[in-house]
């Protein structure tokens, strides 16, 4: 059975960009019990994308704005804001990530829970942006961990942000939970090009605290 | 009036007259556990929902409104997907209290939640002391706050562990408290007959002054205790991340975070029970025609009305206000609610004496 | 005795500040909700003329553009989004000349200054209002603007020099 | 201006001065003279120099350096002195941490961005880059290759340098900053109450702040390098991000550092239109630190309210400029486009509708006896203080320290504008939350004046395709809804400046956290934070 075309309301699945990833995705075909069986659990995912409280710069500013009366991203049950990683379904990487911050995201991400999903949002978040000739900056954080939807701006409009949020709505529902691997290694991301590895080294000083 | 009783003990007999009693007993307890288990997820997910639709429009906004008609899966949503999460299981920590925690906090707030006088006859416990029991039941919870705290291994964690522990010695005394004026009045603490001797009139109205008084400290002493804001500190977003359930992910926080909701319903529906007359329908004495009309609405429907209200009200209070400062909130509570609380106990023991109340 | 009056002043003061903050939220809970409905009411929905969502290429119905491969936005672009791809051919007069192979746009990098569009001699770019824009791969953000087979538009309709202020986008 | 001359000519008779007119008294010192000169300044009666206003380092090619600003409140003069380090392989210079309080990050930020030791700093710490960065980034010869990208946590020492002077002999020495057995719990760099990437290292004693310490950096960018490497029209693109609530005004004053190096008459309908537009973003920024501030506070709808308010400025905004958050719209000479035909109708229609929300702020928020209590007297900052950490802004004006650089040193058509500069007295959390609450009257009165005035002509000077500024050291400084954001620019004639510094207003902001939140609870810190209104990336650049 194939994967049945994501269905979002008010916006038709032909209007959606980039819908040849969606069908490379789909064409995993599954058997018709699990397949149902997924699409219930893709379902509540894709419905319940909470976020991480986690903003850098201005593009924060504008996620800021989405959670907001005018924009109001909780119409789509995006609202609970977590501001600890642990219970957060996704990261939306707002803002620059420098050399600095690069290993605290790093980490942030691997504090998450499976599954988990990465929105790279405005220039920065993507490639750098302005500052991708500076000697500080991360090149796009799709160099330490995999990202699931960019949303190009500077910094995107807030319907811009719910319009990348609803795509990852839909890469959510065509996904498989069973008979796939549920942890998420993504294989059709950008695989991270700069990894550790083994895991991140914490000082010493932290290691008899933990 | 529809009395619950009958039906539970028509299900009662039935079984009896098929099986040994003891094979009955066995039979009622598991249907019964079911039930509970089944009625309290519900609960929570309506609650949920309600909350957030709730909040939304005080915030000029609209609120989950797309999963379902006007939003109304969304909480089954987030169900599904909290269920099928990864619970981690973290190094350094001491992993039995850990993941014993949040069994301690729902266990608690079931056993609460299964007091509860939802209509007339629709009663699962209810014993000769059942309302101390429901409220000693219901602070088991900060023991699961205060393992979660300590075993996470967590700076946040400890913090708001402790807080959640300092807030709870103090508030537990309002509680018990407020409740104890309307037990001098009533001269009971078994719930049914509570709501039974609140026939002509309700407490919130029989004992007046002092009972009103108990009323309000009763809910801003709740509200406390269940953790919500103005009184989130142990879970201050904005301080301490989220507090004692830091290091929690997947079904673990989800008991946490149903068990905040539910225990909210708790408080209304004591507040309920205990000023405003359970299930019991408004009736003035004198107006006979008129109690009679209230009779014709069905006691659960009377009864979570009033819940309902009540729990309207404890969210404004979450939506209107700034959370409070670890030492105003102690200061709130014994410089202020202690004080006044003793004061009004003794004026409604006075007041029962003369035979002052309606 | 002053203390204990202090006591019942603030506490009733306080008091009424609190339900001065309860009336407040109240009266905002019957209020109309501000909500937009994007995806829903997509069609009606309030977007500025001037907003810059993406950098497109003008291009008449006979599929010609105006660029001549000059290559001031590149020089202009503060972090190198832009890239113009040329090479130099012989035309009917025998005069050598640059024309426009590909212009690259990498609309992942690109800050929206609007450097290139203000400094263009001769408005072959514009910015659009489309902001739906996400993708899934990175690559899909790299775009070629010039439309596979579209040209240099023949001198003599040349457009006549608009305000280099106005934007000339008009939302889609 | 003699004065000052012939007191500097006493104690340090080999001081290099330049003949400028009009600007300040500009001085060279050697490190030497510069040590002995610092105590006099600050304190002679004629000289009186409280305020710290910039510390730039500089690679003057050969030699590496630093141009100080000072300036006195008291006679409302200023100088610019330049001293540069003698040897660039070691290089030193005299602390003046323990005369402006402030020096002590500025000291750090050029530490860590040049090398240069300063001598008797207590804190020789890196202040944004990782404490394994190699060399120093604004050096002419950084190599940027010299520090890839690591993933492994930084390892945060819990003690310090100091270099100290011993008969002329550099020596360093340790200095513990957190005890083993304190309680030191890390809040940030993700978490929500810092408003972004900030880092504070706080002990605590139960519930008591002991000591904090700050780290910033988590999102410094190289901004200042970049934009060496920058046409000048390219610099421009940068300023909205560094303080994006206040990209107008950033922006503004950055062309205007840059007109008036030209030499260039901006046509009065650009000043006015720019005036208008750093107004209303003024109000923007203030709304959005309502909202911040009640958020942090834990109320929640507040928040909401403050959002909705903004977003009808951010509609404005768009319609002109074509951005919500960054508009580019400032360009050098006037600004990009003219008003948008509705404008004036949709100001004044906000104009009028802002004030009966006030009110309604005021009566769920400001007045709400919970937040009066953890507010009032909470994190008190004394007009010395704020003097002596160099702060600006509706901070330094809650604490009765006068400092608007629109009422002071009014640029554009600041002058012809009727408005009070807002002052409190307490310098507390409550005063800090007023400030912004009255400037927002402020502000719509501002615009309500200029709204029926703004002349026709022009909205853009013509300007040459290659922008070229004479040689020379150029600076301005402008309000913004945080203080006073300054920009320094050394051209060498070139199309590129030779350096480009910011001042920001928010770095004074954090350097000032220790200070107010020791010996408070948890939750002032909180509170504190949110009262200071810093936006972390005009801290970090």
């Amino acid at each position: 059975m194939e994967i049945r075309k994501p269905k979002i309301k008010g916006l038709p699945y032909e209007e959606f960009n980039d819908n040849e990833y969606i069908e490379t995705l789909r064409k995993n075909g599954v058997g018709v019990v699990m397949g149902n069986l997924d699409s219930i659990i893709n379902w509540g995912r894709s419905n319940s994308l909470w976020p991480l409280t986690f903003a850098t710069s201005c593009c924060g500013i504008e996620f800021m704005s989405v959670g907001a009366a005018r924009y109001d991203f909780a119409r789509f049950g995006f609202e609970v804001a977590r501001a600890s990683p642990r219970q957060a379904d996704m990261i939306m990487v707002a803002g620059t990530i420098v050399n600095k911050m690069a290993p605290v995201l790093y980490r942030l991400y691997e504090q998450m829970a499976d599954p988990k999903y990465v929105i790279a949002v405005g220039g920065c978040a993507i490639s750098g942006g302005p500052f991708s000739k500076s000697y500080n900056v991360l090149q796009g954080v799709d160099k330490i961990i995999p990202v699931d939807v960019y949303i190009p701006g500077c910094p995107p409009r807030p319907e811009a942000l719910l319009y990348g949020m609803m795509q990852l709505q839909r890469k959510v529902k065509v996904e498989r939970f069973f008979g796939d691997v549920n942890k998420k290694e993504p294989k059709n991301c950008r695989l991270p090009e700069i990894r550790p590895e083994e895991k991140p080294v914490f000082a010493s000083k932290y290691q008899d605290n933990e | 009036m529809f009395d619950f009783s009958v039906v539970t003990t028509w299900i009662d007999e039935g079984l009896r007259g098929i099986m040994p009693a003891s094979g009955a007993i066995a039979i009622e307890c598991v249907l019964i556990g079911v039930l509970l288990l089944a009625v309290y997820a519900v609960f929570a997910l309506v609650l949920i929902l309600a909350e957030r639709k709730v909040c939304a429009a005080f915030q000029c906004r609209l609120g989950p409104n797309r999963v379902g008609p006007w939003g109304s899966i969304q909480t089954v949503a987030d169900m599904v997907k909290i269920i099928t999460k990864e619970i981690i299981s973290i190094r350094h920590v001491d992993s039995f209290l850990h993941n014993l925690a949040p069994f301690l906090v729902i266990i608690a707030s079931l056993l609460a939640f299964s007091c509860i006088p939802f209509a007339k006859g629709l009663q699962i416990l209810d014993f000769n002391v059942g309302i101390l029991f429901m409220v000693a039941a219901s602070s088991i919870g900060i023991v699961g706050i205060l393992l979660a705290g300590w075993s996470s291994n967590n700076k946040f964690s400890l913090i708001g562990a402790m807080r959640s522990g300092a807030q709870m010695i103090s508030y537990e005394l309002s509680i018990g408290l407020s409740i104890m004026t309307i037990v001098v009045l009533s001269g009971t603490m078994q719930i049914s007959e509570l709501v039974e001797s609140q026939n002509d009139l309700w407490f919130i109205f029989k004992g007046h002054i002092p009972a009103c008084i108990a009323f309000v400290v009763y809910l801003i002493a709740g509200t406390a205790e269940t953790n919500r804001g103005p009184f989130d500190l142990p879970e201050a977003e904005s301080e301490l991340t989220a507090g004692y359930h830091t290091e929690y992910s997947g079904m673990h926080f989800g008991f946490y975070y149903v068990a905040e909701f539910v225990n909210m319903f708790i408080v209304a529906a004591i507040a309920t029970t205990v000023f405003l007359g359970g299930w019991m329908p408004l009736h003035i004495p004198g107006l006979d025609a008129f109690n009679q009309a209230m009779d014709y609405i069905p006691s659960l429907v009377w009864f979570l009305a009033k819940s309902v209200v009540m729990v309207f009200v404890i969210m404004w209070f979450k939506w209107t206000f700034p959370r409070l400062r670890i030492d105003q909130l102690i200061r709130l509570e014994w410089k202020y609610l202690l004080p006044l609380n003793l004061v009004n106990l003794i004026v409604m023991v006075l007041i029962v004496a003369l035979g002052w109340h309606f | 005795m002053n203390s204990l009056v202090k006591y019942f002043s603030d506490f009733f003061s306080a008091l009424k500040s609190l339900l001065t903050g309860m009336k407040t939220t109240l009266k905002v809970f019957f209020r109309k909700k501000t909500t937009e409905l994007y995806p829903e009411k997509r069609g009606s929905l309030y977007v500025a003329e001037q907003f810059r969502g993406r950098l497109e290429m003008v291009h008449t119905e006979d599929n010609h553009h105006h660029c001549v491969a000059c290559g001031i936005c590149q020089m202009n672009c503060p972090n190198g989004t832009i890239q113009v791809e040329s090479q130099t051919v012989t035309n009917a007069e025998g005069k050598s000349e640059k024309v426009l192979v590909a212009y690259r746009y990498d609309l992942g990098k690109c800050l929206f200054c609007e450097l290139c569009v203000r400094t263009c001699p001769h408005h072959a770019i514009r910015f659009t209002n489309r902001f739906e824009n996400a993708v899934f791969t990175r690559e899909k953000l790299a775009l070629v603007l010039n439309r596979p087979g579209s040209s240099l538009q023949p001198k003599p309709a040349k457009p006549a020099p608009a305000d280099t202020n106005t934007n000339p986008a008009k939302p889609e | 201006m003699s004065t000052i001359k012939s007191i500097i000519q006493e104690i340090c008779p080999q001081a290099v001065f330049q003949e400028t007119e009009n600007a300040p008294v500009q001085v060279r010192l050697q490190a030497a003279e510069l040590a002995k000169l610092l105590k006099p300044l600050r304190e002679d009666a004629a000289l009186q120099f409280d305020y710290l206003e910039d510390l730039v380092g500089m690679d003057f090619g050969e030699k590496l350096g630093v141009i100080y600003r000072l300036y006195s409140t008291v006679h409302n003069h200023r100088i610019i002195i330049e001293c540069q380090a003698e040897s660039r392989q070691e290089p030193e210079l005299p602390t003046l941490s323990h005369i402006w309080a402030i020096a002590n990050f500025y000291e750090r930020e050029v530490f860590d961005f040049f090398g240069i030791h300063f001598i008797g700093h207590p804190d020789m710490r890196r202040l944004f880059l990782r404490s394994d960065h190699v060399g120093y980034p604004l050096r002419k010869d950084y190599d940027p290759a010299s520090n890839p990208l690591k993933l492994d946590a930084e390892c945060l020492p819990d003690d310090t340098s100091v270099y100290v002077d011993h008969d002329g002999k550099t020596q360093i020495e340790g200095h513990t900053l957190f005890e083993k057995d304190e309680y030191v719990v890390n809040i940030g760099p993700q978490h929500p109450a810092t408003h972004g990437v900030l880092h504070f290292q706080v002990s605590l004693q139960g519930e008591i702040v002991k000591k904090v310490d700050v780290h910033c950096g988590y999102i410094h960018r190289g901004i200042e390098k970049m934009c060496e490497s920058m046409t000048y029209p390219q610099t421009l693109a940068m300023t909205d991000r560094l303080d994006y609530l206040s990209a107008h005004q950033n922006r503004h004053a950055l062309c205007a550092c840059i007109e008036d190096a030209m030499g260039m008459e901006v046509p009065r309908r650009a000043q006015y239109i720019r005036v208008l537009m750093d107004e209303l973003s003024r109000i923007q920024s203030h709304l959005l630190f309502y909202a911040t501030f009640c958020m942090d506070l834990g109320a929640l709808t507040p928040f909401f309210y403050g959002f909705r308010d903004r977003e009808k400025i951010l509609n404005i905004f768009e319609d002109t400029t074509g951005g919500r958050l960054i508009q580019n719209y400032n360009v050098i000479g006037g600004v990009a486009r003219d008003l948008h035909p509705d404008f004036i109708k949709k100001t004044r229609e906000f104009v009028e509708y802002l004030p009966g929300v006030l009110k309604e702020y005021h009566d769920v928020f400001t007045n709400n006896v919970i937040f009066r209590q953890r507010s009032k007297g909470i994190g008190l900052l004394s007009r010395e203080q704020a003097l002596s950490f160099g702060i600006t802004g509706p901070t330094a004006r809650a604490s009765n320290l006068a400092c608007d650089v629109r009422k002071h040193n009014p640029y554009s058509i600041y002058s012809e504008v009727l408005f009070k500069e807002v002052l409190y007295k307490n310098g507390d959390c409550l005063d800090r939350y007023m400030v912004r609450m009255d400037e927002i009257e402020q502000s719509l009165s501002i615009i309500s004046q200029l709204l029926d005035k703004i002349p026709q002509g022009d909205y853009c000077a013509k300007t040459k395709p290659v922008i070229k500024l004479p040689e020379g050291r150029f600076f301005k400084s402008v309000e913004t809804a945080r203080g006073e954001f300054g920009v320094f620019i050394e051209s060498r004639g070139e199309k590129y400046p030779y350096r480009l510094k910011f001042h920001p207003p928010c770095l004074p902001l954090v350097s000032v956290v220790d200070t107010l939140a020791s010996g408070n609870k948890i939750a002032d810190l909180i509170t504190i934070g949110a009262s200071l209104d810093y936006v972390v990336p005009d801290i970090d650049r």
